[in-house]
C-alpha cells in the first residue's frame, strides 16, 4: 500500500484497485460511472465512499426497517445526528458512534478521537453538547490485554470528554472472551439547541465560499473509514502511523467558535470532517444539496510536510470542520475563529455542476460526479441464513446443572463478578457535574439531566445484552430496546427516541448478516410496540479477527423526558417500613444468565422472552406511580435476575451503607431460576404502605402483575429461607469488583 | 547503573502539548523557538553489574512498558 | 455584589459559576475574557475550573501570563476578594499568589465524586458565614489536585490558619479514605496570609442546589458577599 | 540550535507515577528496579545563531514556564 501515497501519476494495478478495499465488481462500476480509468487519488476517494463505512452498503436495506418516524422527531437518520422536540421551543440532538478498531490498536487515543467525533456530529447541528454516555465491551477479564485496554479506554474517554467539558453521565461495560482481540468502544453525545436554529450539512449556492476550520491537516488515519471496514488480523498493529491523536482543548474552542458563529447568519451549511474527512465532509454536504464542490488543496492547513494530494484528501485528523458561508460573510467567520485562536481558511466553493473537483495550485487530481460516490455507491443484499448451529447453541439442560450448596455464595459470587460489580471505578474518571444540570449521576438505571430555564429533565441510558443477542439476535435485538425504555421509565421519563450502534461480524458471511437482520426485526418490534422512533445510529461491521466474530451487539441509547424534573425515582431502598413490590412475573427463565455463565461456565439456552404487551404495561404503571409520588425508589431486575435487583436495592446509594430487607415470594421451581434467571418485564419497587393501595389502582388498570414480597428492614437481606447476608458485606463485595480485576 | 529514559513521539504524530507551549512561548517572547516537541523523560536505577546486562534490560523494558509503540519512539543511556 | 468571573479558552465551568452567581444567589455577573485587561471594578473575581490552554504543561501554568491575569494581581493587591476553583487554584499557584502546587492525583486517575469538608477557620472572608468544624458537601473532579507544599511552608500555612478546608469524613475526622487525591494533610482548600484570596479544588458551583444534590457550596459564596457588604456597611 | 530539556521532581515530592512504573516493570519480571522517576522531556528549536543566546534563553524559558520551582528541577542542554 506504500504506493498509495505517491503521486496521483501512479498506475492503478488491480493490487492496488484491492489494497483498497474495492471487489473487481465495484471497480468495474467506478470504470462505468467515470468513463474512464480513475488516478489513485480518486480511487482512494472512491474507496473512502464507498467503504462500508461510510456507505452502509451491506446494511442499508436493514437499515430501511426500522422506524423513524414520531411527532417529536425533527430529524431522522440521514443528518449528522438525529433531533427531537422536547418543548419550550427547545430541541435536543443524539447520536452514538462506533470506534473500535481504532481503540483495540491505541485504546487511549481511540477511545479519545471517537469521544471527539460525535462531540463534532452534534454540535455541528448548533446543539451545545451536554451529556455523554459510552457503551464499553472488552475481552475476558483474565485476558492479559484487558486491564490495559481498560485503563487506556477509560482514560481516554475522560482525558477528551473531561477537557472539553461535557458530563459523562452514564454508559455501560460488559466483558466476555468475545471481544478478546475486538473490543467495542461506542460513544454517545446529547446536545441541546433551539428548535429553529438547527443546521445541517448542506452545501447550497454556487459560489458560496467552503471554508476550513480548526486544526491542521497531517497524515493522521489516512485510510480509518477502510480500516473500520476490514477484518482485523495479526498485521493490524503494524498500521501503525495511521493512529489519530485528539486535541481536546481544539475541539473545546472549535465547539465554542461553531457555535458563537451560529448565533450570527453567516452559514449555510456546516459538517464535521469525521471518517474519510475532507472528502466526505464536502462530498456528502455537496450531494444533500444536489449541488458541486471545487476544493483547492493549495489553501488547506497543513501539519506536516509534503503531504500528497491523497493524504490530503483522506486524512483523518481531528478537530476538523467544513462550513459553506454566505460571501459577505467571510470575514466575521475568520474574526470569530480568530477570537478562539482558530484556523479558518477559504478552501474552496459551491458550484452548480455536480462534481466533486479538486484542485492542487491549480492543476486538477480529481474529478468525479458527486452522484457517482453517494447515491450510486454500491448497496449489496447480501445472502443471509440462519447457522445450523443455532438450535444447539439454544439447548439448555436445565436438570443437568448441579444445584448450589448456597443461595447465598452464588449470590456474592455474582455481585463480585466482572459484569455485575458496581461500575464506580468506571465512572469515577469521568466528570459528571460539568454544566451544572446532572440531577442523577452515574449509579442509577438512567441518568437524570435537567433542562435549564424549563422545569423539564431528561434521562439517558444505554443499554444491550450481547449473550441474549448471540443465542437469539432477533429476542436480544428486542431486548436492548425494551431494556433501554425500562431503565427510562424507572427514573420516571417517558421514552422520547432512540440512536443505535449496530456492532457486528463480517457482513459477507451468511450467518451474521442474519443474525443483523434478525436483531433489526427484534428492535422494529420492540421500537413499534414501545412507540420509540429510531432518529440516528451508526453500523460497525467487521468485527471480527482471524474469522471468529464477537457477539451481535446492537447497543441502544435512549433519551428520556421528564416533564417534572423533582419528580424522579432512584433505585435504592429509602427507609425503613417500606414495602417492596414486584412488578411483572418471575418466569424462571435460566437461558443466557450470568447466572449460567459465572457459576456454570455455559452460555446457552433460550434468552429470556420479551412479553411487549406486558413490557409497555410494567414501564407505564412505573412512570405514573412515579409522576403521582407514589414510589420510594424502582430499579429494574436485569442481568443476575431478581436477588442482584434485590441486592442492589440494599447496596447501590452512592454514599451511604444502605437499608436491608426481608423478603419472602411464593414460588414452587428451582430456587435458582426464582433468584437468578432474568425474565424482562421487572420492576422492583418500594413504597409507603399506605401507597400500595393506589399503586395497585394503576397496576390493574395496566393489566400488570403486582406482588407485595417483603419490607425494607434492617441491615441485611433476607429472600425467603435461601438468602441471608449483610448489607455491608454484599457493599464490599459489590463496590471492589472491578478494580481487584482492572487496577 | 543509572538508565536514563527518553520517550518521544513519533514523527508525523499530533503533539498537542508540544503546540501548546511553543504558542505559550511565542506569547511570553520567545519568538525564535520553532518546534517544541514534549515527551517523557524516565531515571531508573538498576542493580545490576554490567553495563551490558543493562542495556539489554533497558530495552526490554521500554519495548514492553516505557515506550508505547503505536505512537512513541525511545531512546535510552546507561551509566556506571 | 458584582463579580468577574475570569474566562480561558479551556475554561468548563465559567457557566456554572455564573450561573450560581445569577440565577441562584441573584448576583450581578461578568464574564473577564483572558484577552482583555481587568479593571478591577467588581466586589470578588472568580477564576473557574476547566483546563485553560488544555493544561497541556502543568495545569495553570500559562493561563498565569494571560492580560487578564495583570488586573487580577493588582486587584488582589489592593484587597480585593478572589476566588480559585480547581483549576482556578492551581492558576493562583503557578501565578505565586498563593503558596504550594497542585500536582497529580496520587491514584494517577482522573476523580469525580462528592467529598465532606471540613471547615478549619471562619476567619476569612470566605468562611465567615460557617463555623471551625462545620461540613460542606461538593464534589471534587480533577487529574491534578494532590496538594503540595515543603513542610516549612506547611508551618507558616499552620501558622497563620491559611488552610480553611480539609477534606473530612461524615463525623469531621481526617482518614486517609476521606482524601480523594492524596493532597498533604488533607488540605482541600488554602488562603494567602492576606486571607483576600483562595484557591480550592472541590467544586462549591456544583452544589448551590438542592436539586443537583445539595448546597455545600453557597457558603462560600454567601461568606464572600457577606464580607463586601461589610467592608461596603464599615 | 536544539535545546533539549529535563524536567524532574524535586527530591522528597512524592512521584506516584514513578512508584506505579516501577510496580508495573517488578511485575514484568524486571527485579533489579530500584527507585523510578518520570519526567518531563522537552525538544524544541530555537531559531538563534549562538549558542550562549541560546542557553540564556532556555533558562529563562525554564524559569518562566517550563519547570515549576515549588516541586520541579531543571537541567537543558543546547547543541548546534
Ligand atoms: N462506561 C460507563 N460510563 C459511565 N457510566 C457507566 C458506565 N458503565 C456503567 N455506568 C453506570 O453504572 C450504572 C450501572 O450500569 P448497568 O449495570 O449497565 O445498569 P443497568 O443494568 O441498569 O443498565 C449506570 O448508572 C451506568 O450509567
Ligand atoms: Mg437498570
Amino acid at each position: 500500500m506504500s504506493d498509495a501515497t505517491s503521486p496521483a501519476a501512479a498506475p492503478v494495478t488491480p493490487e492496488v484497485v484491492h489494497a483498497h478495499g474495492l471487489t473487481d465488481h465495484e471497480y468495474a462500476e467506478i470504470l462505468r460511472l467515470l468513463g474512464r480509468t480513475p488516478n489513485l487519488t480518486e480511487l482512494g476517494v472512491f474507496s473512502v465512499m464507498w467503504s462500508e463505512h461510510c456507505s452502509y452498503k451491506s446494511s442499508r436495506k436493514h437499515l430501511k426497517q426500522l422506524p423513524t418516524e414520531g411527532p417529536r422527531v425533527l430529524h431522522g437518520p440521514g443528518e449528522n445526528a438525529g433531533v427531537m422536540d422536547i418543548g419550550d421551543g427547545l430541541a435536543v440532538v443524539f447520536k452514538i458512534e462506533s470506534h473500535n478498531h481504532p481503540s483495540f490498536i491505541e485504546p487511549y487515543q481511540g477511545a479519545a478521537t471517537g469521544v471527539g467525533g460525535i462531540l463534532r456530529d452534534v454540535f455541528t447541528m448548533g446543539a451545545r453538547p451536554i451529556a455523554s454516555l459510552n457503551s464499553l465491551r472488552f475481552g475476558a477479564i483474565l485476558h492479559p490485554k484487558t486491564p490495559y485496554l481498560v485503563n487506556g479506554v477509560v482514560g481516554g474517554i475522560g482525558g477528551y470528554g473531561n477537557c472539553v467539558g461535557v458530563p459523562t453521565v452514564g454508559g455501560d461495560v460488559y466483558f466476555d472472551e468475545c471481544y478478546d482481540a475486538n473490543i467495542l468502544v461506542n460513544a454517545f453525545t446529547l446536545g441541546l439547541a433551539e428548535r429553529d436554529r438547527i443546521f445541517t450539512g448542506k452545501a447550497r449556492g454556487a459560489g458560496n465560499p467552503v471554508v476550513y476550520v480548526g486544526s491542521k491537516t497531517g497524515r493522521d488515519g489516512v485510510h480509518g473509514a477502510t480500516m473500520a471496514s476490514e477484518s482485523f488480523s495479526e498485521d493490524a498493529e503494524q498500521r501503525r502511523p495511521t493512529v489519530q491523536v485528539g486535541d481536546p482543548f481544539t475541539e473545546k474552542l472549535l465547539i465554542e467558535a461553531c457555535l458563537e458563529l451560529m448565533r450570527t447568519d453567516a452559514i449555510v451549511g456546516i459538517q464535521d470532517m469525521g471518517a474519510a474527512g475532507l472528502t466526505s465532509s464536502a462530498v456528502e454536504m455537496a450531494g444533500r444539496a444536489g449541488s458541486g464542490v471545487e476544493l483547492e488543496l493549495a489553501q488547506v492547513p497543513l501539519r506536516e510536510r509534503g503531504m500528497t494530494p491523497y493524504e490530503i484528501l483522506l486524512s483523518e485528523s481531528q478537530e476538523r470542520m467544513l462550513l459553506v458561508v454566505h460571501p459577505e460573510s467571510v470575514a466575521e467567520v475568520r474574526a470569530i475563529f480568530e477570537r478562539w485562536d482558530l484556523d479558518a481558511v477559504v478552501v474552496g466553493r459551491v458550484i452548480d455542476e455536480p462534481v466533486f473537483r479538486v484542485l492542487s495550485e491549480g492543476r486538477p487530481v480529481a474529478d468525479i460526479p458527486v452522484a457517482a460516490l453517494t447515491d450510486a455507491a454500491p448497496a449489496y443484499d447480501r445472502p443471509a441464513q440462519r447457522p445450523p448451529r443455532q438450535d444447539e447453541i439454544q439447548r439448555l439442560d436445565a436438570d443437568a446443572l448441579p444445584r448450589p450448596e448456597s443461595m447465598t455464595r452464588v449470590l456474592e459470587q455474582l455481585l463480585g463478578s466482572p459484569n455485575l460489580g458496581s461500575r464506580e471505578w468506571v465512572y469515577r474518571q469521568y466528570d459528571h457535574y460539568v454544566r451544572g444540570n446532572t440531577v442523577l449521576a452515574p449509579g442509577a438505571d438512567a441518568a437524570v439531566i435537567r433542562v435549564k430555564g424549563t422545569s423539564r429533565g431528561l434521562a439517558l441510558t444505554v443499554d444491550c445484552n450481547a449473550r441474549y443477542c448471540y443465542l437469539d439476535p432477533h429476542a436480544g435485538g428486542m431486548a436492548a430496546v425494551a431494556e433501554a425504555a425500562r431503565n427510562l421509565s424507572c427514573v420516571g421519563a417517558t421514552p422520547l427516541g432512540l440512536t443505535d450502534c449496530l456492532n457486528f461480524g463480517n457482513p459477507e458471511r451468511e450467518d451474521v448478516m442474519w443474525q443483523f437482520s434478525q436483531a433489526i426485526e427484534g428492535m422494529r418490534e420492540a421500537c413499534l410496540a414501545l412507540e420509540v422512533p429510531v432518529v440516528s445510529g451508526n453500523v460497525s461491521f467487521y468485527n471480527e479477527t482471524d474469522g471468529v466474530s464477537i457477539h451481535p451487539t446492537p447497543t441502544v441509547a435512549m433519551v428520556g423526558l421528564l416533564e417534572d424534573v423533582t419528580r424522579i425515582a432512584t433505585p435504592w431502598f429509602k427507609e425503613e417500613g417500606d414495602l417492596v413490590v414486584l412488578l411483572g412475573l418471575n418466569r424462571d427463565e435460566l437461558g443466557g444468565s450470568e447466572y449460567l455463565k459465572v457459576v456454570h461456565g455455559q452460555v446457552a439456552g433460550k434468552p429470556p422472552a420479551v412479553d411487549l404487551v406486558l413490557e409497555r404495561g410494567i414501564q407505564r404503571t412505573c412512570r405514573l406511580a412515579v409522576e403521582q409520588g407514589l414510589l420510594s425508589s424502582a430499579h429494574d431486575v436485569s442481568e443476575g435476575g431478581l436477588a442482584v435487583a434485590l441486592a442492589e436495592c440494599c447496596i447501590a446509594h452512592p454514599d451511604r451503607a444502605g437499608f436491608g430487607a426481608v423478603i419472602e415470594i411464593e414460588h414452587r421451581g428451582r430456587a435458582d431460576a426464582l433468584l437468578f434467571g432474568e425474565s424482562h418485564s421487572r420492576i422492583v419497587v418500594s413504597l409507603k404502605e399506605r401507597h400500595c393501595g393506589l399503586l395497585q389502582d394503576i397496576a390493574t388498570q395496566e393489566n400488570v402483575p403486582m406482588a407485595v414480597i417483603g419490607e425494607v428492614d434492617g441491615d441485611r437481606l433476607a429472600i425467603n429461607d435461601l438468602v441471608r447476608a449483610p448489607v455491608q458485606r454484599l457493599r464490599n463485595i459489590w463496590s471492589t469488583a472491578l478494580e481487584r480485576y482492572v487496577k | 547503573m543509572l538508565v536514563k529514559v527518553f520517550v518521544t513521539l513519533k514523527e508525523g504524530v499530533l503533539d498537542p502539548q508540544g503546540k501548546a507551549v511553543e504558542n505559550s512561548l511565542h506569547s511570553l517572547g520567545f519568538g525564535a523557538v520553532r518546534e517544541v516537541r514534549v515527551g517523557k523523560y524516565l531515571e531508573l536505577n538498576l542493580d545490576v553489574a554490567e553495563a551490558g546486562d543493562a542495556e539489554q534490560q533497558a530495552q526490554r523494558m521500554c519495548e514492553k512498558l516505557l515506550a508505547n509503540p503505536v505512537i512513541e519512539d525511545y531512546r535510552f543511556e546507561v551509566s556506571g | 455584589m458584582r463579580w468577574g468571573v475570569a474566562v480561558f479558552p479551556g475554561s468548563c465551568d465559567d457557566d456554572d459559576v455564573v450561573h450560581s452567581l445569577r440565577h441562584v444567589l441573584g448576583h450581578d455577573v461578568r464574564t473577564l475574557w483572558h484577552k482583555d485587561p481587568f479593571d478591577g471594578r467588581c466586589d470578588g473575581v472568580v477564576l473557574p475550573g476547566g483546563f485553560s490552554y488544555g493544561d497541556y504543561l502543568r495545569a495553570g501554568a500559562m493561563a498565569r501570563f494571560a492580560p487578564v491575569m495583570q488586573g487580577i494581581v493588582d486587584f488582589a493587591a489592593t484587597g480585593g476578594l478572589v476566588l480559585g476553583i480547581c483549576n482556578g487554584f492551581q492558576i493562583l499557584c503557578e501565578a505565586g499568589l498563593l503558596p504550594g502546587a497542585l500536582t497529580r492525583n496520587e491514584s494517577l486517575r482522573f476523580v469525580c465524586r462528592r467529598v465532606t469538608l471540613r471547615v478549619e477557620h471562619a476567619r476569612s472572608p470566605f468562611t465567615r458565614t460557617a463555623r471551625p468544624g462545620d461540613l460542606l458537601e461538593m464534589p471534587v473532579k480533577h487529574g491534578e489536585g494532590r496538594y503540595y507544599a515543603d513542610a516549612l511552608t506547611l508551618d507558616e500555612l499552620r501558622d497563620h490558619g491559611q488552610v480553611l478546608l480539609r477534606y473530612a469524613d461524615a463525623v469531621g475526622g481526617t482518614p486517609d479514605a476521606a482524601n480523594p487525591n492524596g493532597s498533604v494533610e488533607n488540605i482541600a482548600g488554602v488562603c494567602n496570609r492576606r486571607r483576600n484570596v483562595f484557591g480550592l479544588m472541590p467544586h462549591p458551583e456544583d452544589a448551590t442546589e438542592e436539586l443537583l444534590g445539595g448546597v455545600g457550596g453557597l457558603t462560600i459564596f454567601s461568606s464572600m458577599a457577606a464580607e463586601v457588604e461589610r467592608r461596603n456597611g464599615a
